[in-house]
């Protein structure tokens, strides 16, 4: 979907293209990025404090999303539960991809019974439904943050694994795959440096379609009050504790579940629309 | 904290709203409740509140109700029985000897009489002509059966402890029986009264055929989906009202009232006080609060750091906010305690006992005194005691203003009774409502008991329990029971801030549901005595 | 044509029993870490020592856990699932009801989602950069990015707290007639045609506009044929491999993934039932459940592999 | 209809590079079809021949959009059409012949099923009639077994035939003009004979007029009438066939023209070489593929029992058509394909058999260059990188010394410096060859394995690379194994040709005596390489029992 909207000059030099809708994405996603950041020190009233006597109180110039079901500002909660989906969501999905994809490659270029053995057991790993595998993780060792971190990596790894294994194995059937393997060179070079720079576009889309899922899936397991426990709360926390709100609309049901689809609808619709790399250099 | 009442306008609007569409006096009263307005005599909210109901019961219909929690543990053996939705089908299915009536005074069930001289040897005389769904006639072997199966360690009940007093059964003739306990107690009958001591047939092994006296026959039961009972012709006490009885449970809470609402159930239990605004302003239903007895504490084990410094638990009893409690926590749906298990709904409740105010100075003097207002105390909460977690946050949130750091550390309620509950230094539990003080006191506060939270040791109040427990002189034994409150509010560890309502909602059809100090769904009998109108 | 299709099946069975066998002890190691057990559970708050060693004995859980598994294993042999820990009834009749109620649910959402979220693959694929294209791609994303329990709650109290059209409740045991089944199922179906739709979607409509770059579709465009005739004559039969693991993929997803559909309509599934078996730490149950899991994705996968060979004559 | 069938008036079209820029890659073309004239377009890739004739049928590829002029076909002008009506007339009016049928026919679909699909798509005739039809064609284009070709996938037929059933597809819908896109590049000069023969009587027999798209001056100068001359989308010469071939005026025609005759090496072999061991020397060498059976023998034999010798500063040639096993004999020289028997001398040592069992240093004397520059270069990686690593690999070369290296690497090649920046997906196809040439000089080699480096290449850059081959010799002293299909190249620079024929050396002759071949496959081979004689393809006999014994079918 390639919509030419930029004036030429200027993004010759950069070497890449950008569109209005992937600048407006990656926009949402670094403000939220900031407010994950910064959240302790622009919220309004402390996480914990009761502001409002009454609950499931409406929008006002206090409290600008409303109170949530014990009277406690719920736009503060929003702010601090930010670092915590974005926070846990972005650690699993790096762990998760990083694992996944140099897994992958290995499988593809060691192929033999490497390759047979690691796709057998990732694929095992991934016949156990995610919400279930969670359930049972975390009533082992309990729903502490690192575990948290740790079971949705481990959810995400076979589907990072067989994306980039597939993309690995095309690469893998090229000649300058042959030159380099004729020459001598050892596994880690042949990943880190052939295959690697070649797969890397595909395998960053990849990654922000996980992040969305994993968004989902902590959101899924907070909803069935496995995900982060209080005091602490993310999104998924905050729309599960409030959902009683909803049959009145109260605010503080609705912004956190704003909240999640803004962002996973910013990543994907960034996805789509990745800045392309320009080639065109030769035309000066 | 602004003291006002939150007596808002909107709140007025729901009262004149009420009053309009025709709610009885009874709604009124709920819906005063629920938007937090202190009653001056709390106690006595639900006896004035049951006189306006006897209507006259209408036949027929099939009733269905959802409990809040099910799982494959489900079970129809009263011994084992361990949730709600276990006790409301054994009293389907079974009878007691008792039964406890709103004011919590022992009826005669199965039993014709129970008497006894010198409340050790007790003689208890069944009723004629009452039969079990297979047929077989009801006798003295059935209910030595039924007793003598808790002290069997295979049977794993639940009331084995209070089981264990029983020594001596013996069958006088067919339908007498005599049962001689190992040291006086003059609650027996009231004891008898609970749900787990419902009568089996003799020699039942298999209890999945629901096979007893009570006013259902079970026709299907499978355990952690749903029970169906139909109306047992030749019930002794006149057969139920409604024609069928289908019981299930959901779960998750709001999926629950979305049932009530769309009219798939007619009663949907427990339902948290948050979830009651939900209910406001739908016409075509009812709440039904119950003060039973029910109670979620903040112990504080006084034989480990830091409870074992006295300072320290005064200054926490000063700083638990039992109105704001009952208020954002409860909504209302409770009634302010005095850190002792006697609730209001038990005849023997010492109302002029007063529990320690609200008082942040107060408690930062002890705190100091004890050393401990730098440090950071871990408490630990859990969904598994019902309320423990918001009761945590608004604790943590008063300590904060006098500089004291509570970390409340939520745990997971999978095996949180036996992994916290009893264990940590400050852990918040759960305690079921007993029928009398001498089963909660020797459950919860004797020195040796294996329940007591907080490690309280006193051999006065030991001594004490034993004699109020054989005593027949009923005034003799309030006061006694007075001063043992007393010295339980002033010397244990744990702090009652209030003692939860059990609120279930019902679609305005359902009538003749009255509250029960047995617990909520009055008493988890309401089957039998409810009926459906048009 | 049978050699290649039944060596393909043979080795997938092999592949399919290893994988078995990992998950089975994937699982057995991650419940043995669970903390407490059966015995503890079930006393709950009168869990004394003594009353809990009593209980232990008398369902025979003292032995190490390791001799039940391969107990438990041993049985699967003769077809016998064990007996439930927490109720003492053979895990096959506590399966079977639930069973068939997870097959029903997931066949009622395929028969709905795939064909859906075929058609509107391709054609957004047909009418590649046209508006319709748009909105369809931008609808995908907009449905992936709402957490399910938000659809399926707001699902509930439109049709059947407000409207009252709709039972809020899953009733399954009232499905008398069409009419009950369609209003009984229709909302858990939608929740979950809306999740599992929007995936495949987004992977038949890659694979078509794949295949619709191919010089074998240049070429019939070439000999004058429509834009219908080239997506449904040349490109659908060559995209059909990719498309078709996408659709095992997402309905796998339906087995176990629809735990919070089953929540809030409160229905009977194997999802619910392996959540009470964990925390009754109920172990055959939760082998079981897995097991069930387990076998479904990987006959999904297999179908898939299998329909693939076939609809290509080169691997034929 | 007295005009020309087909009347091209200043056609421009317009192309849009990846950074939004629009591009002119036709800039105004004009020229004229008669009834039943074939025209030749011939120019290098990238001189916009396929684009105009593709414009015939109001067509343009991705990205691509016809932005001036006018084509008129049959008196209907095919930019003004909409895009319903150009439907209309394609396959009836206009017809196409695809450069490579292999990829142009679905692999899910019957051949029978596509060849009809344009009488089905028109409703010209009902499914029997268009069957029959199909029939007449096959025998006509004298395609083996026609009654059941039809029921196959085109997965189960051979390129030529695949060629040939194109050619039929075309022709079902009785079109007035066939676009013939290259349609023998892909194909072995000996299925080529037989292809061309097809189309030139089956065009004449119906009368069809057509545009012959190529880059091979002699297989247009076969079938064509006329021959437009085109560079970078402008025409530098139209003209009849033998007006061109004979006094081409323009300088690009003469560079076409030259380029096709390449200067033979006939190098004697100077007496110091032959006492001294030779570099190279393969005995019996087998190599296979697919599972060994009990005697260890491979499923599939691709070598058989193959010797040769190489000496220090000679090129040995290999020649055969696709499928022969030459490029499987080059892998196994270099390691890439262990060989199943047989052993490879080289510098009087043996070789493992398999590259893992060489010395760094044996495998840094063997290099190998493949034929598609674009899968042999790491489109991820700058050229810089490319030449740096084999550097840094083999002579352990750092920083400094490094970089000048690299450059005197590129000067060897003929490539400019600022080309070190530059990723591979950034040059043309020959700069792509010398860079992959560069890196194998960078090994400093003794023996550099040629695998087919020209065939993806146009003719004239393919001869400048054949004389930079030849140069580096000359300074370095390489020696060359040169693997090819094509006979003009391997002559231009080899002393010594072997012949392969399904796995088997059939005949090594030195590059002087090529004229006179004994092999009978060796005659048929090379006497099916085409002329730049408009009437070789008519009188060139064959002799029957040698095309049923060698040609394929």
């Amino acid at each position: 979907m390639t919509n030419p909207t930029s004036s030429g000059r200027l993004n010759m030099r950069l070497g890449y293209r950008f569109n209005l809708v992937g600048v407006s994405a990656l926009g949402i996603i670094l403000l939220w990025a900031g407010v994950a950041l910064f959240a302790p020190q622009i919220i309004p009233h402390s996480v914990g404090e009761i502001v409002d006597a009454d609950y499931f109180g409406p929008m006002s110039r206090d409290l600008w999303f409303g109170s949530d079901y014990l009277g406690r500002d719920i736009f503060s909660r929003i702010l601090m539960g930010a670092r915590y989906t974005l926070g846990i969501s972005l650690a699993a999905v790096s762990i998760a991809c990083f694992s996944g994809v140099a897994l992958g490659m290995t499988a593809a270029v060691a192929g033999g019974w490497c390759d047979s053995l690691l796709s057998r057991f990732l694929d095992a790993l991934n016949s156990i439904p995610s919400k279930l595998f969670g359930l049972v993780v975390v009533a082992a060792v309990g729903s502490s943050i690192p575990a948290l971190i740790a079971t949705l990596s481990v959810i995400y790894t076979p589907g990072a694994y067989r994306f980039a294994r597939a993309l690995a194995v095309n690469v893998n059937t090229m000649d300058f795959m042959v030159v380099a393997r004729i020459r001598g060179e050892r596994l880690p070079y042949l990943i880190a440096s052939e295959i690697l720079p070649n797969i890397l576009g595909p395998v960053l889309a990849d990654l922000g379609l996980r992040f969305v899922f994993i968004v989902l899936l902590l959101s899924g397991l907070s909803f069935l009050g496995l995900g982060v426990q209080p005091p602490y709360a993310d999104w998924g926390a905050l729309v599960r504790e409030n959902i009683g709100g909803l049959p009145f609309g109260a605010p503080a049901v609705i912004f956190p579940s704003l909240a999640i689809a803004s962002l996973t609808i910013s990543v994907n619709l960034l996805i789509d629309n990745l800045p392309r790399r320009i080639r065109d250099r030769s035309a000066e | 904290m602004s003291d006002t009442t939150n007596w808002s306008c909107s709140d007025d609007a729901t009262i004149e709203n009420a009053i309009r569409r025709g709610a009885s006096r009874r709604d009124l009263l709920k819906l005063m409740l629920a938007n937090g307005v202190a009653m001056a005599a709390a106690g006595t909210i639900f006896g004035r509140a049951s006189e306006a109901v006897a209507a006259t019961p209408v036949k027929g219909g099939a009733l269905k109700a959802a409990a809040w929690s099910s799982s494959t543990a489900d079970t129809l053996d009263p011994a084992k029985a361990s949730l709600s939705t276990d006790y409301v089908r054994c009293c389907s299915f079974y009878n007691r000897l008792t039964f406890l009536d709103q004011t919590g005074v022992p009826q005669m069930e199965l039993a014709e009489s129970i008497e006894s001289g010198d409340a050790k040897t007790w003689t208890i005389k069944l009723k004629k002509g009452v039969t079990f769904h297979n047929g077989k006639e009801l006798s003295a072997d059935d209910v030595i059966f039924s007793l003598k199966r808790h002290l069997d360690k295979a049977t794993g009940s639940k009331v084995a402890a209070i089981a264990s007093q029983m020594t001596g059964f013996k069958a006088v003739d067919k339908s007498t029986l005599e049962v001689t306990l190992a040291n006086p107690n003059a609650d027996l009958p009231t004891i008898l009264s609970m749900h787990h001591f419902m009568i089996v047939a003799d020699g039942t092994t298999d209890f999945s055929s629901g096979n007893g006296t009570g006013a259902f026959t079970c026709k299907q039961f499978t355990p952690g989906e749903r029970s169906i009972g139909a109306r047992n012709p030749n019930y002794f006490k006149g057969g139920p009202n409604v024609d069928s009885f289908e019981f299930f449970a959901i779960p998750d809470e709001n999926a629950r009232i979305n049932a009530l609402l769309s009219g798939d159930i007619h009663l949907a239990a427990s339902i948290n006080p948050r979830s009651v605004r939900l209910l406001d302003g739908k016409d075509g239903l009812a709440l039904s609060t119950t003060t039973s007895g029910t109670y979620t504490d903040l112990n504080i084990r006084m034989d480990m750091a830091p409870g074992n410094v006295s300072d320290f638990v005064e200054g926490m009893k000063y700083l638990v906010n039992r109105e704001q409690i009952v208020k954002s926590a409860l909504r209302g749906f409770g009634v302010v305690g005095n850190d002792q298990p006697v609730s209001p709904a038990n005849a023997y409740h010492n109302a002029a006992l007063k529990p320690k105010s609200f008082d942040s100075d107060k408690a930062k003097f002890h705190f100091q005194k004890a050393g401990v207002l730098g440090q950071t105390i871990e408490v630990i909460a859990s969904e598994a005691a019902g309320s423990s977690i918001d009761m945590a946050m608004i604790v943590q949130a008063s300590a904060a203003q006098i500089g004291m750091k509570l970390d409340v550390k939520r745990v997971p309620s999978d095996g949180y009774w036996s992994n916290y509950w009893l264990k940590a230094p400050i852990h918040f539990g759960n305690i079921n409502p007993r029928p009398t003080p001498d089963i909660l006191f020797s459950l919860l506060y004797k020195s040796d008991a294996a329940w007591n939270e907080s490690r309280f040791v006193s051999e006065k109040f030991d001594k004490m329990l034993v004699e109020a427990r054989g005593s027949l002189d009923q005034a003799k034994r309030r006061e006694m029971y007075n001063e043992m409150q007393v010295l339980v509010s002033e010397q244990a560890g744990t702090i009652i801030p209030a003692y939860i309502s059990n609120v279930d909602a019902i679609t305005a059809k359902l009538k003749g549901l009255q509250p029960n100090p047995l617990g909520g769904m009055m008493g988890y009998a309401f089957a039998e005595y409810v009926w459906l109108t048009a | 044509m049978r050699g290649q299709v039944s060596s393909l099946v043979v080795r997938r069975l092999l592949i399919a029993l290893i994988t078995l066998v990992i998950v089975s002890f994937a699982v057995f190691f991650a419940t043995a870490l669970l903390p407490g057990d059966t015995a503890t559970i079930l006393l709950g708050q009168s869990a004394t020592p003594e009353a809990v060693e009593g209980l232990r004995k008398a369902m025979h859980l003292d032995d190490p856990a390791i001799i039940r598994f391969l107990r438990w294993i041993a049985g699967l042999f003769q077809g016998d699932f064990g007996k439930s820990y927490a109720n003492n009834a053979p895990v096959a009749t506590l399966i079977s009801g639930r069973f068939v109620n997870t097959m029903k649910l997931a066949g009622l959402t395929a028969a709905i989602a795939v064909p859906l979220a075929l058609t509107l693959g391709i054609t957004a694929a047909m009418w590649r950069g046209t508006l319709y294209d748009r909105i369809v791609t931008v609808g995908t994303i907009g449905i992936i990015s709402v957490p399910e329990f938000m659809i399926a709650t707001l699902a509930v109290l439109l049709f059947a707290v407000y409207l009252k059209w709709l039972p809020a409740l899953s009733l399954t045991n009232e499905v008398k007639s069409f009419h009950d089944l369609v209003r009984i199922y229709a909302m858990p179906v939608m929740t979950l045609t809306f999740g599992v739709s929007a995936q495949m979607i987004r992977m038949t409509r890659a694979a078509v506009v794949e295949t619709l770059n191919t010089p074998y579709v240049e070429m019939a465009l070439l000999k004058g044929a429509s834009r219908p005739r080239l997506v449904l004559r040349h490109a659908l039969p060559n995209a059909l491999g990719p498309i078709v693991n996408a659709v095992a993929l997402s309905l796998s997803y339906l087995l176990g993934g629809v735990i919070i559909v089953e929540t809030i309509f409160n229905y009977p599934g194997v999802a619910k039932l392996m959540v009470d078996a964990v925390s009754t730490r109920d172990l055959p149950l939760i082998q079981t459940c897995a097991m069930i899991f387990c076998l479904g994705y990987l006959a999904l996968i297999t179908a898939a592999d299998i329909i693939a060979v076939v609809s290509n004559p080169r691997l034929r | 209809m007295t005009g020309n069938l087909v009347e091209i008036r200043n056609l421009r079209v317009e192309a849009t590079t990846d950074a939004g820029r629009r591009v002119e890659i036709i800039k105004g073309v004009s020229l004229d079809i008669a009834e039943g004239e074939i025209v030749a377009l011939i120019g290098e890739s990238g001189s916009g021949k396929t684009t105009i004739a593709m414009t015939l049928m109001g067509y343009a590829r991705q990205g691509c959009a016809i932005t001036g002029g006018e084509v008129r076909v049959g008196g209907v002008d095919m930019v003004k059409l909409s895009e319903a009506e150009r439907a209309g007339i394609r396959g009836t009016g206009v017809a196409y012949v695809p450069q490579s049928a292999a990829a142009a026919f679905n692999p899910a679909l019957t051949i029978m099923d596509q060849v009809i699909e344009v009488a089905r798509i028109h409703r010209l005739m009902s499914a029997t009639e268009a069957q029959a039809k199909a029939l007449l064609l096959f025998k006509a284009l004298s395609l083996p077994h026609p009654e059941t070709i039809g029921n196959r996938y085109p997965h189960q037929v051979s390129g030529g035939q695949l060629q040939r059933l194109a050619a039929a597809m075309a022709l079902i819908g009785q079109p007035k003009v066939v676009i013939f896109d290259e349609p023998t590049t892909a194909l072995d000069v000996t299925t080529q004979v037989e292809v061309l023969r097809a189309f030139k009587s089956v065009t004449a027999q119906h009368n069809i007029a057509g545009v012959y798209v190529s880059h091979d001056l002699a297989v247009v100068a076969q079938i064509a009438d006329r021959i437009v001359v085109l560079k970078d989308g402008t025409v530098q010469e139209m003209g009849a066939t033998n007006d061109i071939l004979e006094g081409g005026q323009h300088p690009y025609t003469r560079e076409l023209l030259a380029a096709f005759r390449p200067k033979a090496q006939q190098r004697e072999p100077d007496g110091k070489s032959a006492t001294k061991r030779p570099l190279l020397e393969v005995d019996n060498l087998t190599v296979g593929y697919g599972p060994r059976s009990r005697d260890g023998q491979p499923l599939i034999k691709a070598v058989q029992a193959v010797s040769l010798k190489l000496d220090q500063g000679r090129n040995l040639g290999i020649i055969g058509e696709s499928g022969c096993g030459k490029s499987t004999l080059a892998r196994a020289i270099a390691g890439i394909l262990p060989a199943h028997a047989g052993d490879i001398v080289f510098n009087g040592r043996e070789l493992g058999k398999a590259g893992r069992n060489r010395t760094r240093n044996e495998l840094r004397e063997i290099q190998i260059v493949f034929q598609h520059a674009d899968t042999a270069l790491n489109p991820a990686k700058s050229v810089e990188d490319i030449l740096r690593r084999p550097l840094a690999f083999y002579h352990g070369m750092r920083g400094k010394t490094r970089d000048a290296r690299v450059n005197d690497l590129l000067d060897l090649v003929r490539l400019p410096k600022s080309v070190r920046h530059r990723l591979p997906g950034e040059l043309s196809g020959g700069q792509k060859q010398r860079v992959n040439f560069a890196r194998a000089l960078a090994a400093e080699p003794t023996l550099i394995l040629c695998d087919e480096i020209t065939s993806a290449l146009d003719t004239v850059v393919a001869a400048a690379v054949v004389e930079l081959l030849k140069e580096l010799q000359r300074e370095l002293g390489i020696s060359y194994i040169f693997i090819s299909h094509d006979l003009s190249v391997v002559e231009a620079i080899c002393d010594e040709i072997i012949v392969m024929y399904r796995g088997q050396k059939v005949e090594q002759i030195a590059s002087t005596r090529l004229a006179a071949p004994e092999h009978p496959y060796t005659r048929l081979l090379f006497s099916s390489v085409p002329k730049l004689d408009t009437r070789w393809l008519d009188n060139l006999e064959r002799d029957a029992e040698q095309v049923r014994a060698y040609g394929h079918p």
